[in-house]
């Protein structure tokens, strides 16, 4: 299609970035994300909406969870004959992980780049929960003649948050002077969302030049490298945005979106975000149910208290129990008269015995996958 | 080898005008049901868990909305490459005008075409309005084991409502019919037709050629062809059908069925992992109850917003319920809004349709549901 | 955004009678071309190019098997979530009853309510039996462009031969249509319409409630719907296509069609892997040349076995020709077998039939092709 | 579905056996077969053709161009919704091939093996082609009550071929009494087609005695050493058999095919072959070409003269090319002038300046991928 000019990218994080306890079973575009989704459901139903329909996704690690729940592509809308959502391996696993870069993956797909008519590529991460019109931010980028675009994110909590991510630093022009990490002193950081848009041939010829500098070179160092040399701009990001970039902001994410006006800002009706269908039946709620504040999956039963929280696909929770400021994602089960505060329970997960779990939302505790306690 | 030897047709039937503005746009298989689900649901995954691949849907009522429902049947996997769910409405032949459907017999009659490009030893009639689980493989065994030329699946009902439906007399060994009457006045027995037949497709293929000349038919299969069949001294079986059933053809039974939903006892579980219900996949985010709602005894699936109180009672996809609203007893159709401070009482809102702020609908002692098909301006 | 806003609907008329027996049990868009593909195939694969996700076959005749074609729209990409290809017969509504469709425009109208579902800004009208490779995403910017109210896809032809066509009489420099004339006796261009209209979708629709009401009209793009938005003075443009372009209406045709790939220079280049037509997937090993063949000047697709002399011609999937035959300046069309020694000249043979040994059919000074329908008995 | 009692397993190859060349680029499963398969078609095919819907395809390394080509399982005929075709990973990748078992990859996913109703289990190679019916093979193994049924093939030229392969050696009954690598030093061997059904039970039974046993057993392993406990039967094969274990094999396999009886027998029209399509057009052939005996892909143009030779998808044979005794695999170009025989030439490869390159059937050739040579 004419319009459909730029080939979607999907990252991987980079090795700094670790999501304790959740990343030991899948990578974080796999995480469980609102009970419903998972977090790579995002950059792909932006690219899909905004007209990408070629969308390659890198990955480094654990690839099961994440190559059932990709498909096809069509329950992402894309026409898997002009189009494809592609699961994108390097093969080389290098020991030391800080050989395995975003740059030697592309590189090692080369191929599959190049042979694409698409003039321009559009990089989002798939580990990051945001809005984002692609084919506006394109547009943009074209328009402003600028060699490469970045979004950026402001926020006013720098200190506390977002440690594992990068800031983007801006001229008055908002060209980007640099590339910095978040190093958690100034309050009021542009936190960059790894996202960019390009040209192909800038792209390619970046991936090389990294290379040639440095096996363990990422794009962001090359492009911060260049910084003086290319047009670089930041775009500002405005309305929800969730970085999983470890275990607290992933929690964080989660119960940010228990605000409902802040979740009917990330799900605009004329921006569906799809995901895979696990076809669970409804969720029953029994007479001694209390409900508040809290968003729910299908296939869950529903018999106790449940407040401020996020209940997953296929949840139990037996009557007396309470859960207030959890997590659960995929088939927990929470048993009669079990008080669970401040937790991320992951999938299988079974809370009967221990009667009393309870952990500040400061510092959310975890029960582990297929655990029983 | 592949057992792929049973084709399956859904008798879709007419416009199902019971269900009154339901069935204005879509044909009765396409009526929601159940939070999440469509009617035709429930017959195509039977038909998928049974390893069922192939399905004719007949209906030549509103066709579109039901065609694009099922295309593909991918919702069901029903799209691998020799699988396939086929809306078939009337049509025009080399041989033939454009001709409405005479009966359900007729319906597959001028289709006889399309069950014999696929082949199938045997054919399996399903209606399109029951709510059920049931696997058509074990049927079919209980069929072949017989040796039968056909066999019918019965359910037991109350002696005194018996003579609402067709009747099997069987031998009560072997159940053989031995005769079958169709809304008897003293039945003989409490085994009603569930109207789910299995057929040898080319003796079917036989009668149905003969039904078609037959200018005293009506054309129908409980009427005409097995009556016919039991005279002919074919070999009838009833196969005993235990476990939830429900014909949902008027608004009392349509909210009765999705009322059973919270009845762990009614027997239909929806939530049983291994005999799953699918459905066309919706994307909306998931459920939310607000801070000061109050959830009690209900069905409620994805894309509901509940901030007010929800009492024994069923929402279906993205309904929503304003704060202080009370919904009691009352089945909310997909997008069905009840704006804040309304009051439902033992209703059924249909798709869309919006309950305007602090109006009143239904009443708790109503003998019949209500059906709310337009909106409802709100008390000022 | 999703550029999602244009809808298109194939014209898939009736029951294309000058292609004889090929057409007595599919509807023409189903007949078989091109070694592997089908009709349809081409407008269905242009579509998914082009970034259009629905597709409605609007057919009166014989749906049955190019429903199951089409279903789902897999083969072509058209089954991811928001896509579709629907074949829409003719249907009852709650409002009308079941009747044929009265022209092309009363097909639309009568599928009004189904294209309102979708929602879309503009529809693009096809036409079901071409052959030929277009973007119509092309064709929407040059719409949009021009701030059209319509778009019509032209090609030039022969001046001697405009006559058989609708011609359009355009303002050179700017491309609007000042005149249609439907099959002028003397053409003032030589721009023939190609069927092929991009409509605002409202403003359609407007037109096409007002026409079906209107008891004069024959319901009919060409005859009706263009005329009367030209006298209204809307805005009307002549989009001119360049490239591959072909009716298959007749044998002959058909067969000239097919002739056609087997010249590098005919323009139609199936080969061009950034424009695939895509079509059914069918499971046969590839094709086999045995040892003693001799194929020269051919077009073959898989499932072919060939142990004779192939000259100038199309074998179409599974094909099967023996030791010794001889097939010249012919099309074998899906599982047609010659059997050895049988010598074929200027010929389709239709699916499945089978020329027996040492038969000899057609001729090569034929003035028109042969359709070979039925078997043909060898020679003892 | 009440018929399908076994989950369907396609293993992977153990560590002795190695493609040169081809194998560099894929697994064997992945490898074009005869121009328009690829290996692992066949034993999907054969699975979903004997009604097992539950198909787990275990993969050791480079996954990419198979998670492609299986995708969601419907073009293999398999209901996506109550069945599935489904890569296993095995994330753990020991540096010591060694260690890489089945036994170990099994074990990996036996959440998986175990969750399922199926109460047999039918365990078929990833790199063998041949035809089988599996209902019947279980039939057969339940009525004859034996604990595991192996499949075999009885050939006449182990001296010289399946040199990678086992043989069983088997009583009169034909009880196996002991699994033994192919030493080729007898003519007439039974051998092992890495086939076996038994009970999912058992299955995963020897699977925790084979981890306990060694670290580096395998299945067949832990099979050899129960043949006097367990009641292990053989059932002969008929039919062609080919078993893709080392260079010439993949050749010879081919080759074989080139006779229409023998690949009548292979593709008989009740038991169809599935595989992804590439849409590509059916085959040119000019007035300057010369065919015979050939196997052709769709998407070639054919001017010049192909003899006894396998063809993949999208060649292109120039006129005055003579092509013989070769396998192209996909996408393969042979210029004007180029007479090439004896020859597995790889994907995307040009032959256009060597104008010859010769070898014997017996000691074919090999043009790398994407070379132009």
């Amino acid at each position: 299609m004419i319009m459909a000019r730029a080939l979607g990218i999907i990252s991987f994080s980079e090795s700094h970035i670790w999501v304790d306890g959740l990343e030991d079973y899948r990578s974080i575009a796999a995480f469980s994300f609102l009970g419903r989704y998972r977090v790579i459901d995002f950059p792909i139903s932006n690219m899909s909406n905004s007209d990408i329909d070629r969308i390659q996704v890198y990955i480094r690690r654990r690839p099961q969870s994440l190559v059932g729940h990709i498909g096809t592509g069509r329950h992402f809308n894309i026409n898997s004959k002009s189009g494809y959502v592609k699961m994108m391996f390097t093969d080389s696993q290098e020991e030391n992980d800080y050989y395995n870069t975003d740059v030697k993956a592309y590189l090692a797909n080369l191929e599959h780049i190049e042979n694409t008519s698409n003039t321009h590529v559009v990089i989002a991460p798939g580990y990051m929960v945001y809005r984002q019109d692609f084919d506006a931010l394109l547009k943009t980028h074209i328009e402003s003649e600028a060699d490469i675009t970045v979004l950026y994110h402001s926020v006013d909590d720098a200190k506390e948050n977002y440690q594992s991510c990068y800031c983007v630093n801006l001229n008055r022009q908002k060209g980007v002077d640099s590339f910095e990490r978040n190093n958690g002193k100034v309050k009021n950081r542009n936190i960059f969302m790894d996202t960019y848009v390009m040209k192909k041939e800038l792209f390619v010829e970046l991936l090389r030049e990294a290379k040639k500098t440095s096996s363990m070179y990422t794009l962001r160092m090359i492009i911060n490298d260049k910084c003086h040399d290319l047009d670089i701009r930041g775009v500002a990001h405005r309305g929800f945005f969730a970085p999983i970039t470890d275990f607290k902001s992933y929690y964080d994410g989660n119960m940010a979106l228990l605000d409902l006006k802040t979740a009917q800002n990330l799900f605009d009706t004329s921006w569906p975000i799809y995901t895979r269908t696990s076809d669970s039946c409804p969720t029953q709620y029994f007479d001694t149910a209390i409900v508040r504040k809290s968003f729910l999956a299908n296939g869950c039963t529903i018999g106790g208290t449940v407040e401020n929280s996020v209940v997953g696909r296929d949840c139990v929770i037996k009557p007396g129990a309470v859960v207030k400021n959890c997590v659960l994602l995929t088939n927990v089960l929470i048993g009669e008269g079990v008080h669970i505060e401040g937790q991320v329970v992951d999938k299988n997960a079974k809370v009967t015995k221990m009667k009393e779990l309870i952990a500040e939302p400061d510092t959310p505790g975890y029960v582990k996958r297929n655990d029983t306690v | 080898m592949k057992q792929n030897n049973m084709l399956a047709m859904i008798l879709a039937g007419g416009r199902g005008s019971r269900l009154h503005e339901l069935t204005n746009k879509v044909a009765k298989p396409a009526v929601a049901y159940g939070g999440k689900y469509k009617i035709i649901d429930f017959p195509l995954s039977n038909c998928a868990n049974s390893g069922i691949d192939v399905v004719g849907v007949l209906t030549q009522y509103e066709s579109v909305l039901l065609n694009s429902y099922v295309a593909g049947g991918g919702s069901w996997g029903l799209d691998a490459r020799d699988s396939g769910v086929f809306v078939l409405p009337p049509r025009e032949k080399a041989d033939a005008n454009l001709n409405i459907y005479r009966g359900t017999a007729d319906a597959i009659s001028q289709n006889i075409d399309f069950v014999d490009s696929y082949d199938p030893e045997y054919i399996l009639i399903l209606s399109g309005d029951h709510i059920y689980k049931m696997n058509y493989a074990k049927m079919l065994k209980y069929h072949k084991d017989n040796n039968a030329d056909a066999t019918i699946a019965v359910i037991e009902v109350p002696i005194k409502e018996a003579s609402r439906f067709g009747i099997m007399n069987t031998d009560t060994e072997t159940g053989q019919i031995v005769e079958f009457e169709e809304k008897p006045e003293h039945p003989k027995s409490n085994l009603a037709s569930m109207g789910i037949y299995i057929f040898n497709w080319k003796l079917l293929r036989r009668m149905l050629v003969a039904d078609m000349k037959n200018e005293e038919s009506s054309h129908d299969f409980g009427k005409d062809i097995i009556p016919q069949m039991l005279n002919d001294g074919k070999r009838l079986f009833a196969y005993k059908f235990k476990g939830y059933w429900k014909d949902v053809g008027t608004i009392d039974s349509l909210w009765e069925a999705n009322m059973d939903l919270l009845d762990q006892k009614s027997g239909l579980d929806l939530d049983d992992r291994t005999w799953k219900i699918y459905t066309e996949d919706i994307p909306t985010f998931p459920q939310y109850i607000s801070e000061d709602a109050d959830v009690k005894n209900a069905y409620i699936t994805q894309g509901c917003v509940v901030e007010g109180e929800v009492k024994n009672s069923v929402l279906f996809t993205s309904a929503r319920i304003g704060a202080g609203a009370k919904v009691y007893d009352s089945v909310l159709m997909p997008g069905a809004v009840v704006e804040p401070g309304a009051v439902l009482n033992r209703v059924i809102v249909a798709d869309n349709v919006k309950i305007g702020s602090q109006a009143v609908v239904g009443s708790a002692d109503s003998e019949h549901i209500e059906l709310v098909a337009k909106n409802v301006k709100g008390v000022e």
